[in-house]
């Protein structure tokens, strides 16, 4: 990955994965709720995607100089095996989970490229996945941690 | 007659070389005195209770709707016109508006050609007086509404603490109409109610100790009265207009107040409730407020029907998640024997799913109506959760309930800030444990009722606020356990919602217990409806999304209760029951007028 | 205080006296029927020192069919105050007049016929209006009379006026289908 | 006891019927007298109320007893401050509902303050009805000092809706005393001015000695109260006969005369308005500046007062004004009845003094007695 484009289409792929993978286990999930939560992860990640191409398509633009909070929800969480019968707790565990690795990964690619323009693009995708995470670290908070 | 008698008159021609008396109104302005009573000035503060409206003697005070200020519970969005063709400027208004946004300004004269002029909406139309800073207002020692609530007489933590002895000793006939007499029966609180009870008109009735016509006014909308006069969340409370100034109305306490007093055995003469079968039947899941709810007013309207309970008793959270001592057994006996006994047919030991199967209800009955609840502990999902040590909130009380040990040991940890923990902790304080109680967040931001943490740290519960479980480990004996937690620091939710806790990496604890009792939520279970039949349902997060009347995608299926909606207590389950009961009716082609 | 009780002690004797409230230390009440009234109140200020009429007046008791004259007597001497109660036929009120004991008893004795309608027969400028000339309605004190009713149907109101009840106007605005007059066709 | 109307032949050319009022100088509202005269000299006299009836009796059968506190006021104009009291203390009385030691000081000085300005009013009243007009500008004046007082106090000039069932509403403002003291002085400065000027004036005596003489026996006949009965040598004052509030704690002289003239009465009035000052002087230096002034209150919306009934009383400008009020129970009042010294002076005593007196001299007789046609009417 030399070039913008190509780190923007490296991106975008790795959200289309996602969907997909929520989409995966939307089909085999027993329960209808689930099916349906899921699907809306799936349309989650889609929407990522979405943004991510409108920047390569120069119409925004990426920032890296926000601060985006840390709940850090997940750091102590189990992790957890996605199965046909996972419930709404876990799922939102493996999807805060997924944009934690996310956000890890791009982090490290930044720290390890010299080029500016380049870390610029990898900071600004970290805190594109930081953004989702919080995203699920929220509903983490609001949905299941009710009495916590 | 003497010469002096002539001549004294002539005095008063001394006076011809004194400054006169006259004031040169209009040239010189002549503001009124700072206490005057001018004319009207309502504040922001207004929440249109109408309190005004009711004292005005002259009846000078409409309420009035006003463009741009919208209705919210709590604020009925009315605001007091006045009609200056009656008003006497006495300012009773002023003495007894619950939130002092009531004024008047030491504005008193003001001349326009329109009459009509005088007939405006104070605060909210623009009057030249409304930046007045002096004028009439009630003086803080002067009062025309009682602000302080009658203290109910309860049981002191160190004896409350020693058993499951009822704590709330209710009120005394005497205290409950003084209690009631604080009310002003503005009917601001009705909105909030989840069940929109008929709260001012029941607080009369206490008033005039009239407890049948308030045990009519409370079965009008809702069959829990005992249990709701003891645990309810009691919303309607925090919008009293009382509170603005004082304590809010012991709304709650003044239910309890009217069941106290009447025996069980007189409700059906009383109530006078007609159980004519209509020949049609409904099914019921689950025997939890939402269920029985539904079940007495469908039972009312003649209906036949069946409830599914999968616990040996009925009540569901009520029964097996509140404690006898807040309240007892035969209180929530009291109120579902009363249903019962008018031919609703509770069938226990029945797990719909196992027992029987959700289509042989749809095709048994009419219609259904589903309240199964949330009864699945959400898991910690933290390391090492697995270990045996680590006991399930609902488990300890449900074990509590059925009169089980559930073998909590002498010092406990409770992780959790709702109810059901607190619930967990002050049972373990009863059962002789040291109790810890740690929690995520800060003790406001608890969801528990307030009186319920101020009664727990009063029986020596200790809460520890910002507290995060990360981890739980082994401990040096079997019968223990070692929880590792983190320091949390709140940050603010820039979209809005609550306040959230983030974990300090550096400030962490390790404490040894003998137990880890987890409460930090439920979710629900509705996996015996068949996988077709979901498809047609709404959902969101965890829930049903019921539309109008409780019902959902599958006509014949109407839902309630914590499973359906998101307040999750008992009086909205009990609403939502009644409003399914005349959305069925409705359904099976009554009228809603039930 | 005893000297009011002696007192009615010893017109007890004459008089059937009922109902004795001692108020206060200086206010006692008490009844006396309507024939042995008039004679009491002259004994009362003659032989007893209550000379002084304060006021007379009358209560409606309309659901009881009667009512209540009060004459309210003062001695000046022991400072004390009688308020001697007669019962009245509603129906048909009629009463001896006292007129020719104090002077301002005729004026009490007007307004209590233009205002409760009444009767003392012998009392000068009995039916000359008092207050309410031109009036064209029952005696206004008495309980059946309806103000309100009265000046709705005599006065117009201000246009404009009209107000809404805030529990009511909430159920309308917030939660119109939980009401029991909810619009049909919800689902 | 009651005399009959004389019949007299209005045709015989000897008489003339004559009509003065309703609207009346230095009468506070509006009353009429029917006169009957033969030449000056009047021969009949019928007063004729119904120019203010407002039906206040009925209009309280049918409010709340909180409800009824801002329209007793309204029962006399120039002394709204005595309805207030009463009905206050009645209200009280029939609940055992007892007002603090503040308030009742503070009653005190209110009441006070009104004799005060209520006198101001009559004695401007009776300079003008014998054309003594300057007389009268001054004391409205200095009455309107007073009236500034009681704004500051009460928020309001005449309709103070000051004194609550309970208590007072408010606490005297900050330096109440030093304005008060002050316009004291300065009506205290003016009475002497007054005192030359009227009492000392041969024209006032000439015209007032002798005119409408009270005789004692007719006090108790009459029902008359007040400076008309204390003028005719009674030495009755219901401050100090039965007293309320706190006069028990002050000190101050029962004003008499002997005469019962219309001079007399004015002068009976007249020191009591230099006792009146008096009393203020004390009222201001002892009223509690701590303390609560409102007895704890139930929530007055849906007030219930006991059945019960009851008299009260107290010694108003004009003599014995008082409260009776017959509750049943209910939250509204069964009966109150308004009992105003007006009500015998103005209509049967003024109907007997009349006769034989000229018509020059019936509006001076008439604001001798002092009456407020309001308080007849109620």
């Amino acid at each position: 990955m030399n070039t913008v484009d190509e780190i923007l289409d490296f991106a975008i792929e790795r959200e289309q994965q996602a969907a997909d993978f929520y989409s995966s286990l939307a089909d085999r999930a027993q329960s209808a709720w689930m099916k349906e939560m899921l699907l809306s992860f799936s349309q989650e990640e889609m929407r990522h995607k979405g943004k991510l191409k409108s920047v390569k398509l120069g119409d925004r633009l990426l920032k890296a100089d926000q601060h985006v909070q840390d709940l850090k929800v997940s750091d102590y969480l189990v992790d957890i095996e996605p199965t046909a019968d996972i419930s709404l707790q876990d799922a939102l565990i493996v999807a805060m989970k997924r944009e934690k690795a996310a956000y890890r990964l791009y982090s490290d690619m930044a720290r390890t490229i010299d080029d500016p323009e380049l870390k610029q693009m990898f900071l600004g995708l970290a805190q594109e996945e930081a953004k989702h995470k919080l995203y699920f670290e929220v509903q983490y908070d609001d949905q299941i941690m009710r009495d916590n | 007659m003497s010469l002096k008698d002539l001549i004294s008159p002539f005095y008063v021609w001394q006076r011809a070389f004194e400054k006169p008396y006259t004031q040169k109104r209009p040239i010189e302005d002549r503001p009124g005195a700072p206490r005057y009573r001018g004319f009207h000035m309502n504040s922001e503060d207004c929440i249109g209770c109408g309190t005004c409206e009711s004292i005005c003697q002259n009846r000078a005070i409409d309420m009035v709707p006003v463009e741009g200020l919208e209705q919210r519970p709590g604020d009925s969005g009315l605001r007091p016109r006045f009609d200056y063709g009656r008003c006497c400027w006495c300012a009773l208004c002023v003495d007894i508006c619950t939130t002092r946004s009531l004024h008047l300004s030491n504005h008193y004269a003001w001349v326009t050609e329109d009459p009509d002029a005088f007939h405006f909406t104070a605060g909210t139309d623009p009057m030249p007086w409304n930046e007045n800073s002096l004028g009439y207002r009630r003086d803080d020692d002067y009062h025309l509404l009682v602000h302080d609530r009658i203290e109910m007489e309860m049981l002191g933590p160190d004896e409350s603490v020693r058993g499951f002895d009822e704590v709330m000793k209710g009120y005394t006939e005497e205290q409950a109409v003084l209690e009631a007499d604080r009310c002003v029966e503005c009917g601001i609180c009705v909105a909030t109610c989840p069940a929109h009870m008929s709260v001012p008109d029941y607080i009369r009735s206490v008033r005039k100790r009239d407890y049948e016509t308030g045990l009519r006014l409370l079965y009008e909308t809702n069959p829990f009265s005992s249990t709701c006069g003891r645990i309810c969340t009691h919303r309607c409370e925090t919008v009293c207009v009382m509170g603005y100034q004082g304590d809010p109305i012991a709304i709650r306490f003044l239910k309890r107040a009217i069941v106290d007093r009447v025996p069980a055995e007189r409700y059906r003469e009383i109530l006078g409730d007609d159980v004519s079968d209509n020949g049609r039947t409904v099914g019921v899941i689950g025997a939890g407020p939402g269920g029985m709810s539904a079940a007495y007013y469908l039972r009312r309207l003649g209906y036949g029907v069946t409830v599914y309970e999968a616990q040996a008793r009925a009540g569901g959270m009520l029964r097996y998640g509140v404690p006898s001592y807040r309240l007892p057994d035969d209180q929530l006996d009291k109120d579902i024997d009363y249903i019962r006994s008018l031919g609703v047919e509770v069938r226990f030991n029945t797990l719909v799913g196992r027992d029987v199967t959700f289509q042989s209800l749809l095709d048994t009955h009419d219609a259904v109506f589903l309240a199964v609840g949330l009864n699945q502990p959400s898991a910690l999902r933290i390391n090492g959760e697995e270990h045996p040590r680590v006991l399930s909130g609902l488990k300890v009380l449900d074990d509590v309930a059925n009169g089980l040990d559930p073998g909590i040991g002498r010092k406990v940890a409770v992780i959790g800030g709702g109810n059901v923990a607190m619930d967990a902790a002050r049972v373990s304080r009863r059962m002789g444990a040291e109790v810890t109680v740690l929690y995520r967040r800060r003790i406001e931001d608890m969801p528990a009722d307030p009186d319920e943490i101020h009664e727990s740290q009063a029986e020596g519960c200790t809460l520890v606020a910002q507290a995060i479980p990360v981890e739980i480990k082994p401990a040096a004996s079997e019968a223990q356990v070692t929880i590792v937690w983190g320091e949390a620091e709140m940050v603010a939710d820039d979209k809005g919602g609550r306040p959230r806790p983030v974990l300090q990496e550096d400030r962490m604890h390790e404490e040894t217990y003998d137990c880890v009792i987890a409460a930090i939520g439920q979710g629900g279970q509705i996996d015996f409806i068949p996988s077709d039949y979901r498809e047609q349902i709404e959902f969101k997060w965890n829930k049903f999304v019921p539309g109008d009347y409780q019902q959902t995608g599958l006509a014949k299926l109407f839902v309630g209760g914590d499973i359906a909606n998101s307040r999750a207590d008992a009086i909205s389950a009990i609403e939502d029951g009644h409003h399914a009961a005349r959305g069925i009716h409705r359904f099976l082609g009554g009228s809603a007028d039930a | 205080m005893s000297t009011a009780t002696d007192l009615l002690e010893r017109f007890g004797t004459n008089y059937r006296i009922s109902e004795v409230n001692e108020q206060k230390a200086d206010l006692t009440f008490f009844k006396v029927p309507k024939d042995q009234a008039v004679r009491l109140l002259r004994e009362l200020r003659d032989d007893a020192g209550y000379t002084h009429l304060a006021f007379l007046t009358n209560i409606d008791y309309i659901e009881r069919g009667i009512f209540t004259l009060n004459y309210m007597l003062h001695n000046y001497d022991t400072r004390h105050t009688l308020g001697m109660h007669v019962d009245l036929d509603r129906d048909n009120a009629e009463m001896e007049s006292i007129h020719n004991m104090w002077a301002q008893a005729a004026t009490y004795q007007r307004e209590l016929r233009e205002m409760y309608g009444i009767r003392f027969p012998g009392s000068p400028r009995l039916d000359d209006d008092f207050c309410l000339e031109g009036w064209d309605q029952i005696p206004p004190m008495r309980k059946e009379f309806d103000t309100a009713a009265f000046s709705l149907a005599r006065f117009y109101s201000r246009d404009g006026r009209g107000t809404e009840d805030p529990r009511e106007h909430m159920k309308q605005q917030l939660y119109p289908t939980h009401t029991d007059d909810a619009p049909e066709g919800g689902n | 006891m009651f005399e009959p109307t004389p019949q007299v032949d209005l045709s015989s050319g000897k008489y003339l019927k004559l009509w003065q009022g309703p609207q009346h100088p230095g009468i506070t509202g509006n009353m009429a007298l029917e006169l009957t005269t033969m030449g000056d000299e009047i021969v009949d006299c019928k007063t004729h109320v119904g120019y203010l009836h407002r039906g206040f009796e009925k209009l309280m059968e049918r409010r709340t007893f909180i409800q009824n506190f801002p329209i007793v006021c309204r029962i006399a104009v120039p002394e709204p401050t005595f309805n207030e009291y009463l009905y206050a203390a009645v209200v009280e009385e029939l609940t055992g509902i007892e007002s603090p030691e503040r308030a009742e000081w503070i009653r005190t000085l209110n009441l006070e303050l009104m004799r005060l300005a209520s006198y101001l009013m009559w004695l401007g009243g009776i300079g003008a009805a014998f054309g003594q007009g300057t007389v009268y500008q001054w004391t409205v004046t200095h009455r309107d000092y007073i009236l500034d007082l009681f704004e500051e106090m009460t928020g309001a000039r005449v309709y103070h809706m000051y004194i609550v069932p309970g208590g007072v509403r408010g606490r005297l403002p900050e330096g109440f005393e030093e304005r008060c003291n002050d316009v004291l002085n300065r009506v205290e400065k003016l009475l002497f001015d007054v005192e030359k000027v009227l009492f000392n004036n041969f024209v006032f005596k000439k015209r007032t000695k002798g005119l409408g003489v009270i005789a004692p026996e007719m006090v108790d006949q009459y029902g008359i109260t007040g400076p008309n009965q204390r003028a005719a040598g009674f030495v009755r004052d219901l401050r100090r006969d039965a007293p309320y509030l706190v006069y028990d704690q002050l000190e101050f002289d029962v004003i008499t005369a002997t005469e019962s003239d219309a001079y007399a009465r004015s002068w009976v009035r007249y020191q009591e308005m230099h006792q009146g000052i008096r009393m203020l002087r004390q009222c201001l230096e002892r009223t509690p500046r701590e303390g609560p002034f409102q007895a704890r209150m139930p929530n007055v919306l849906h007030w219930e007062v006991p059945a019960g009934e009851t008299y009260v009383k107290a010694e108003c400008t004009r003599g014995e004004y008082g409260y009776y009020m017959v509750t049943d129970g209910s939250e509204y009042v069964r009966r109150v009845h308004v009992r105003g010294p007006s009500y015998t002076h103005a209509i049967a005593l003024m109907e007997k003094l009349a006769v034989g007196t000229n018509i020059a001299d019936t509006a001076g007789l008439m604001v001798s007695l002092h009456t407020y046609p309001p308080e007849i009417e109620r």
